[in-house]
């Protein structure tokens, strides 16, 4: 599963993508729904638990916490920017 | 040949468009990188009213992005300098100026009198403030905004679609977002953002191609790519009946802050100092500093202070929350007083002397 | 905060990328819709060393998309204005100008000084000697090219990558690209393509992110959606031995015409008229008309006019193709006369009076 | 098969898009490469063969006249443009 990342979700990974492993080898439980992605990422990466406000976007459209997500989905986190 | 003939002998812009953008009325909110080239693009294609909101002046470190500014500009008022090359530009406009930052009190009064509203702000008590007055005016509004090599871009609230609030229902806190001294930005960003706002206007105006309105632009300058997220309107996001009380501002000044152990020293060490308490009447009364003068929030933006004696006034409140928002605001107020935060608030000081 | 602060704060930009703009040197060809934006940001940000290149001089209905010219600005030189306001946005910046249209015999000694060339241009014949002057001298050059909503964006030539030919190998004729009046542009879409091209030009510059090398960009304003388009290097497109001997001026400015049998009652009711035969001397010698001066094409640049009784000239050649561009080149060298061209030339004369 | 119209092809056509059908239904010769498709769509828009440089993608990619073509390839039409 490939994570698009945008706006300070990039900075705190330090990459503008993410893989996220779809098959069990790691022993780990695998995220199914929007949220269990969340927490996955967040234990991961403990600064993107500080982002209240983040949206997720699945196959170019926005998701709701509970959306199911599959291996071969695309996934954006899209937290909001403020510049201007 | 016509002035705006390169564009009226577009078969879909024709001079059916030109007379709708003359006779179109736009807000612009924010006279910086993305303001700048929407308003040039706008006046240059002939809208026929553009209103100019921004209280700044012109920075030295905002040269490197907003390009209607000259070096010689550099202290004076944006509002001014933008009016005055505006003009020069197109003497046909209409222009309106607004020498004030967007609050809750003008808003609504302010953005009725125009068709849409360009979202050109830097932070997001007043994006959220902008949406808010757009929903219960029933005006479109199109957003932009810049992190890095990166942009958004938007149109919310257009012809009952979806608005800011349904991608990002709740203005984030202070702590997640950086805030605009950490946060830069490629100088040429706001330019592409900016022009790709002024494209979405026109087409609101003159109801040519698509507009933006459920779809989220994220434009990825590095890799130089667009993605479009589509997204759906929350139908009680429309269900607005006024503003908030409050928009808080999680602006780029940050206010001087002192910690509630450095403050108890001064108040030891000083025989007078000015301490501004800005809870509830009632919190007041159940716990006080007795050098405090208790002036709650809401009602801080009516009450006229006399503060001739000092230079420095102290604000505190339970947690420290609330003392930021207000010392903010008294800033913005009193530019001549330098406000300090008592960092924890009354919190912190009941933990230190219980 | 320093002037660049904005930028050098950035983790992938740094005080490096602003080292290496300020140490970089940049030609702009054409300051016209496209280079006005590109030349406005790549000033802001600090870019050390910027060329201008132009001929021209603004025009009332220029001012629907070109957006660093005033009112009062119709009718001055270009290339002084945009001087004269860009020293003004940033005195460190080193400018250049170079008061000429880029021709096969300036185009190598100008770009050789050179970091890269924006293609701001607005005609075929300067985009393919810009590309075959940048191919021989292993420069690197950003495509921008506009029509009604939409835009084009490429760099060519990066790092022996593919080439403009690689895409369009060879410049299509006068009948199959609608002219510059037929031709217009919505007043953003330049402001939309010239950020683009300035960002192009910064990433190559500092070496951040992907360029778009190898991939051509589709902008399309109505949709407000990028498409990318990959190709490759065509390998004989890097292989030119020197520039073509002719670029051919397929201009905006259409040379009046007339017809042959016009022409002919015109020289049968005058008495006198001043007509230049464009043709080799061999084809002069072979057939001509009796009023006709030869000057063949090739030697017309170097050419001295002295026409001073009349205000009309007459242009001849064989089939009128090369009458058609001496009528233009003509006319840009002395804008006081008209300059005719006769349609179907001597072999339509041929024809008539047998 | 689903072409996607730029430049002076968008003005010819009067369209964004433009369908080609796939199936022989009609009768008529299916173009099977670009320069057929070249050829099919010069038929029904005579203006489209005056562009004697004229770029074809096919899924995003250039392709020369003897590249094959599909029914389910996107294929954009790309005239070079003048205009700055």
């Amino acid at each position: 599963m490939t994570i698009l990342l945008f706006g300070i979700t990039k900075d705190i990974v330090g990459a503008p993508t993410l893989s996220v492993p779809t098959a069990s080898v790691t022993g780990k439980k695998i995220p199914k729904t929007v949220k269990e992605l969340k927490a996955f990422l967040g234990n991961t990466y403990p600064e993107l638990n500080k982002l209240s406000s983040l949206a997720v976007a699945v196959n170019n459209s926005y998701a709701e916490d509970d959306q199911v997500i599959n291996s071969y989905d695309e996934i954006a986190l899209i937290p909001p920017v403020s510049g201007g | 040949m016509s002035r705006y003939a390169r564009q009226t002998q577009l078969k879909d812009f024709g001079p059916e468009g030109q007379q709708k953008l003359s006779q179109s009325k736009v807000l612009v909110v924010g006279l910086g990188g993305l303001g700048l080239p929407v308003l040039q693009y706008l006046n240059a294609m002939g809208v026929g009213t553009l209103g100019l909101l921004d209280q700044d002046v012109v920075e030295h470190h905002n040269l490197q992005r907003q390009v209607l500014y000259t070096e010689q500009d550099v202290g004076r008022q944006k509002l001014e300098v933008v009016h005055e090359k505006l003009s020069a530009q197109n003497s046909q406009t209409h222009f309106k100026l607004y020498d004030t930052f967007l609050t809750k009190d003008n808003a609504l009064e302010i953005i009725k009198d125009y068709n849409l509203v360009i979202d050109a702000t830097d932070n997001f008590p007043t994006r959220y403030l902008i949406n808010d007055a757009c929903v219960l005016l029933k005006k479109p509004f199109v957003y932009g905004a810049l992190h890095s090599f990166e942009g958004h871009v938007s149109v919310f609230n257009y012809k009952n679609g979806p608005t800011y609030r349904c991608l990002y229902p709740n203005m984030p806190n202070a702590e997640e977002v950086p805030n605009c001294n950490e946060n830069g930005v490629l100088g040429v960003i706001p330019g592409i953002i900016g022009t790709f706002q002024a494209l979405e206007a026109i087409k609101i105006l003159t109801g040519i191609g698509e507009v933006l309105s459920g779809k989220l632009l994220l434009f990825d300058g590095l890799s130089q790519r667009s993605t479009q997220i589509g997204f759906k309107l929350n139908p009680k996001n429309l269900e607005l009946k006024k503003l908030q009380d409050f928009y808080e501002p999680l602006d780029c000044d940050v206010a001087p802050t002192i910690t509630a152990e450095d403050f108890q020293s001064l108040l030891e060490s000083k025989n007078t100092l000015t301490l501004i308490d800005v809870r509830t009447e009632e919190e007041f009364c159940e716990r006080n500093l007795k050098e405090a003068i208790n002036i709650p929030l809401d009602k801080l933006e009516l009450s006229s202070l006399h503060i001739t004696s000092v230079d420095e006034v102290y604000v505190i409140c339970q947690s420290g929350k609330r003392s930021e928002i207000a010392a903010k605001q008294l800033q913005d107020q009193y530019p001549n007083k330098q406000f300090i935060t008592i960092l924890g608030g009354m919190n912190k000081i009941a933990s230190l002397c219980p």
